[in-house]
């Protein structure tokens, strides 16, 4: 075990990946700039930079994913994939279907995302409920360096389109970009649990569809990926000293999501509340709740999510985002007690 | 070149076609069926140039090559069919054709197949060296933002790449001269493509210019634009609404006329002498496709045809008997496995 | 009333918007040959032919309508939008937010969607879940001719995006590109009831998020909109023979939802199914359940929806995509009952 | 042409950006902040000539245009500020800038600028003939599919439409020169569009330029496409890291040596000479960087300044300290009334 920044566990990851596969290479726009260490390491050949034209590059990628190569697409924020969404929704999610199982396309797309550095809702998005929607996207959201890495590894590894988001929260390399190390006076809130952490010696695939239970609680559980992870740890803290047992569930993959976990801890606490820093309506606040109900579970339901476009002030967009205060005020409303919190 | 064997290839298809096209009006196949009859001469050009190894990223409109390209026709047909031992198990249909063993992928999507194209040459230049990819498209698809793209990424990237542009001036029912900025090949030069322009009725000018396109590219020169010119026979797809008013035009307009009588005469609108004129143009759509449909001076098939029955009738009369029996063979087989035999329900 | 087709009356309450507001102008391709009607109308100066271009003819739209004009764009299919979906979903939708509420964008993306005639996954998406995800967007589904012009009625009269979606198998012009209509031995299931019917004189704006119950019920309720509203009509009618009284909720827009009716109807029947021809997780079948949710309802839940990409044989697409016979299925083991359906 | 105006439009914007430039510094903007220092010829030169109605689509990096185009400082300083009383209320940022008043429109997704302008165009031509449309961008984003679309549809609807490419040559750290096919001008005049391509950092050959163009488009000729060379002398955005490691390159790149020597010595990837040839090749972002923001020589303001100082040095002065003080004034006027006056939290 050795101890690792988030973005430099993904991109260790990947660097292993690399160094074992040749058929491995990256994609994507400034890449010699952004992945400096890969490209030090794989130089040129193995890492294309691209002109702006994500469509192109992306469908690209599909295809040279299913003559041999293994492509990560680096997309650099999620919010761009609106200029290429079709090589992803209508080819590369498809192709198992369409060839009758023949084939398959194993890329992975990787983007940043999240908000909560005032960048406004055009590069602020997460999507990962929206992206799940479309069947044949598996779609990942770690919360910590170990995860990262490993979920990383999973995706490089897997047969079929992988969206790994990164938080840039969570990934130094991110807020050094957005000033946030560099401009002493800017208070940006990262969640220091997610930012460094221990990591394995050698990475080893995290498998998709299992979640990991980040505190075990009797009253009601959070369920949550990226930030929002540490967001219900803190709130839980706080709870638990309001005596009241709450549970964290960091489901790491949004697509597949882990039912049996979450239909087993429902079937404890009874009180579910996602924190989904994904728009509300239509998305992962949503479908954990359904996958529950399909399961036959009863249970009380709140949910904290992006409420509408992020605006660009801190100020606003903190109102808009998921924040520990929310978790809280959603609590209290769920178990309709008084907590004075 | 050998012509003998490209008729054998063009024929092929075309009576394959010919046969879909029953099956469709049968009502054994659904969805939009789009046949590239008329188109041969630019498959069976390209196609027979190709080497184990290189690739099709192909559209709406890919039977011809795939045929050519040695997807068994009896896989090819049972697919359309949606039966599970076709091609792609029925999953895929006629706009979803994949081969993994042919390194062949097609899309419903206008324009997708340009970065597909750019995909497989990108694989085929560092896995596979020697080999070539080739995206095939219609002229409307070349207004696409993702299809330009492709052309600047295949070139930044210097792929061994043959575009292929099958130019027969229409998309769906609109006249690609009216949409466009600009001269085709001529865009396609300036993003550092080398172009080549034929008539994509004549077989030997789509061969000579294939073979220096893909020459080009396959020897590391970067990738390459081929255009060429042709004309659809069956429309854009079989049974086209306006074509049906072409051809019969009594039983497909009369439904029509309480619509446009009272798209004359409603309130609000141009002036009654335009919208008259208004009528004629959205009606000439129909006229058009059928003049279209007509040209059979462009057929590529028949072009050869003659040719080669002053070379050698008998011969000629042998060889088509052949690929008639073949084909028919293949029916057979086909429809007699047909569990169900049933239309589409 | 006259009696009017479900496509002719989309048409005809265009007409009647664009006799009367001179802005209003429609975008698309083929548009000459596919709006007959309109085209003879109002000509090629308010019916403009576009090239291949989704995205930069969506794009100028957007402008088109903040400056003055009243865009409906003729997306042609829902599928489509994957290549223009950044105009929609980071500037139309985000703009009244970035704007400080001060500029919108009143434009209508009018698409077809839907499955069922065997064209594959890449035609017959129905995707209104997904997009209602986006907040800023509305998205209007009409199940009968009379709603249909009612709601593209509102739709070309509201002051922000919308999309209005036509189901293909509602619409006579659709069946007849297809040839549903001309090759006589081709058997497609279409809802009679949803093709033809009664349509009020002069066109009047039906309200988004005002669902209509079709049929009234005791023992479950039925939500769904298109196509599928007709298939839990069905459904129900087997039912009632079984004296299982089942209520059916056309939701007729999906953003915004009627929670109102959503969470009534439930406080009655206390079962929830939601027959949604968009995909199964992460969209319209979740978020309704998550609205009675929140409300604090408790009630047992099934969905019926489009299980994973659509494949292109008639005989595989119709058991991916809901039917009468997996809606009476889902009623079975909700129910747990032993009906012999 | 008024030197003197455009001077003074140049030289407010300029100032202006300072002032933000030091703001952000200080950390009370949030975001990535794009300035436009190095363009104000280009936005001068167009601008200056706009008339009322005329609508603006831009990019990322559209403070110039907007502050000469009319829209208060003030309202803009406290949007960047992300205040409620701001141009948007706080909620749109530097990046997502609009007044429906001035027909302007911002956005962060880089090519989405083409169609805007187109939209704005369509509007022009049937609500306010006689006005224009303008749309704005960098050279990397003509790599974009949709920038290339509205190129064409542009043209096909033969829109009033000034294109206007600020080329910089980079697109943040990328020579837009190594992702490009072809040449720019000759692509944009593929589509039929015509173009005209000057020296950004000369006011006069912009303003020429501008006039001739826009009088062209503006009389119903169609769409044109101005190219304007420049410089960025404050980077892709303000602070971007590869600058600080130009400037600073003790302080930036230090806490990068050990992820480099780790990338140096580790297993697997390639021979070790060629790895330092890459830390070469990905530390010259910073140098070359470096470079373009040293490029004094090409700033408009210096060489207008120099042309003006020979002409009337006291009317300069005075004129330089009108702007100065305005400048100050508005910056008083804002942080004056900033409720907070604090850091971003
Ligand atoms: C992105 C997208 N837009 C529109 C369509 C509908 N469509 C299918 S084929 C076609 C015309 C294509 O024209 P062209 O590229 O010239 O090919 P052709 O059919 O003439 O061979 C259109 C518009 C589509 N399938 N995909
Ligand atoms: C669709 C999209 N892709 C990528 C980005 C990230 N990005 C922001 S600005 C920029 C470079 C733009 O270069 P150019 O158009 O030359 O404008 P410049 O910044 O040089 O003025 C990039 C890649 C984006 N905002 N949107
Ligand atoms: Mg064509
Ligand atoms: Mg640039």
């Amino acid at each position: 075990m050795s101890v690792m920044k988030f973005g430099d566990a993904i991109q260790d990851a990947i660097a292993q990946s690399m160094g074992e596969d040749p058929r491995i290479i990256l994609i994507g726009e400034d890449i010699h700039a952004y992945r400096m260490k890969l490209f030090i390491q794989f130089g040129e050949e193995r890492l294309l930079a691209t002109p702006i034209s994500e469509s192109s590059f992306l469908g690209a990628a599909v295809t040279a994913s299913m003559a041999g190569l293994r492509p990560i697409v680096d997309l650099t924020l999620v919010d761009f994939i609106a200029v290429a969404m079709d090589p992803l929704m209508n080819h590369a999610a498809k192709l198992e279907v369409f060839s009758g199982g023949k084939w398959n396309a194993p890329l992975v797309v990787w983007a940043a995302c999240g908000g909560g550095y005032g960048d406004g809702g055009q590069h602020e998005q997460s999507l990962w409920g929206w992206l799940a929607h479309i069947p044949g996207l598996t779609v990942a959201v770690p919360s910590n360096p170990a995860d990262a890495g490993g979920l990383m590894t999973a995706a490089v590894e897997h047969d079929s389109p992988v969206i790994f988001l990164e938080h840039k929260m969570l990934a130094d390399y991110w807020l050094e970009w957005m000033g946030g190390s560099w401009r002493e006076t800017i208070h940006i809130d990262v969640p220091a649990e997610g930012t460094v952490g221990p990591v394995p010696k050698k990475w080893a695939a995290i498998p998709f569809g299992k979640a990991a239970i980040r505190k075990e609680g009797n009253d009601l559980t959070l369920f949550s990926v990226g930030v929002g992870v540490h967001q219900s740890m803190e709130a839980a803290a706080v709870l638990e000293k309001h005596d009241v047992s709450a549970g964290v569930v960091d489901l790491r993959s949004v697509s597949p999501l882990d039912v049996e976990t979450i239909c087993n801890t429902m079937a404890v606490t009874g009180n579910m509340i996602v924190v989904d820093e994904d728009y509300r309506g239509f998305g992962l606040s949503a479908e954990v709740a359904a996958v529950a109900l399909e399961a036959g579970l009863k249970f009380n339901y709140r949910r904290v999510c992006t409420n509408g476009t992020i605006p660009y002030a801190r100020r606003l967009e903190e109102q808009v985002l998921p924040n520990t205060n929310r978790i809280l005020e959603a609590v209290v409303d769920l178990l309709d007690t008084n907590l004075p919190i | 070149m050998d012509y003998w064997e490209l008729y054998q290839l063009m024929l092929h298809s075309r009576l394959f076609e010919e046969c879909v096209k029953q099956l469709f009006n049968d009502g054994m196949i659904s969805g939009e069926m789009h046949l590239g009859i008329g188109e041969e001469a630019i498959a069976a050009g390209v196609i027979s140039q190709l080497s184990p190894g290189d690739a099709l990223a192909l559209d709406h409109r890919g039977t011809p090559q795939l045929l050519m390209w040695g997807i068994e026709p009896a896989a090819l047909l049972k697919e359309f069919l949606g039966r599970e031992d076709g091609l792609c198990n029925g999953q895929g249909g006629h706009m979803h054709l994949f081969s993994a063993e042919h390194l062949s992928a097609s899309s419903g999507i206008v324009g997708a197949s340009g970065p597909a194209g750019v995909g497989f040459a990108l694989a085929a230049k560092r896995l596979r060296p020697g080999t070539i990819s080739t995206a095939w498209f219609g002229e409307g698809a070349t207004n696409e933002g993702t299809m330009m793209e492709a052309w600047n990424l295949a070139v930044v990237w210097q792929l061994p790449l043959l575009f292929i542009c099958k130019d027969n001036d229409y998309s769906i029912t609109t006249p690609s001269q009216t949409v466009r900025g600009g001269h085709l090949t001529e865009k396609a030069r300036s993003f550092g493509l080398r172009t080549l322009s034929v008539n994509g009725a004549d077989i030997e000018e789509v061969w000579l210019g294939a073979k220096e396109m893909i020459e080009h590219t396959r020897s590391g020169h970067g990738p390459v634009f081929l255009h060429a010119r042709c004309r659809h026979f069956e429309n854009h797809f079989i049974g086209m609404q306006s074509a049906r008013m072409a051809n019969n035009p009594l039983k497909e307009i009369i439904p029509l006329v309480p619509g446009i009588t009272k798209a004359l005469f409603r309130r609000g609108g141009v002036p009654f002498s335009e919208r008259l004129r208004n009528v004629g143009a959205t009606l000439g759509v129909a006229a058009s496709s059928k003049s279209e449909s007509q040209a059979k001076a462009d057929d590529p098939i028949l072009r050869t045809r003659f040719k080669l029955a002053a070379e050698d009738a008998n011969r000629l009369t042998g060889l088509e008997d052949n690929i008639q029996a073949e084909i028919q063979r293949v029916l057979n087989e086909v429809l007699s496995s047909n569990n169900a035999l049933e239309k589409i329900r």
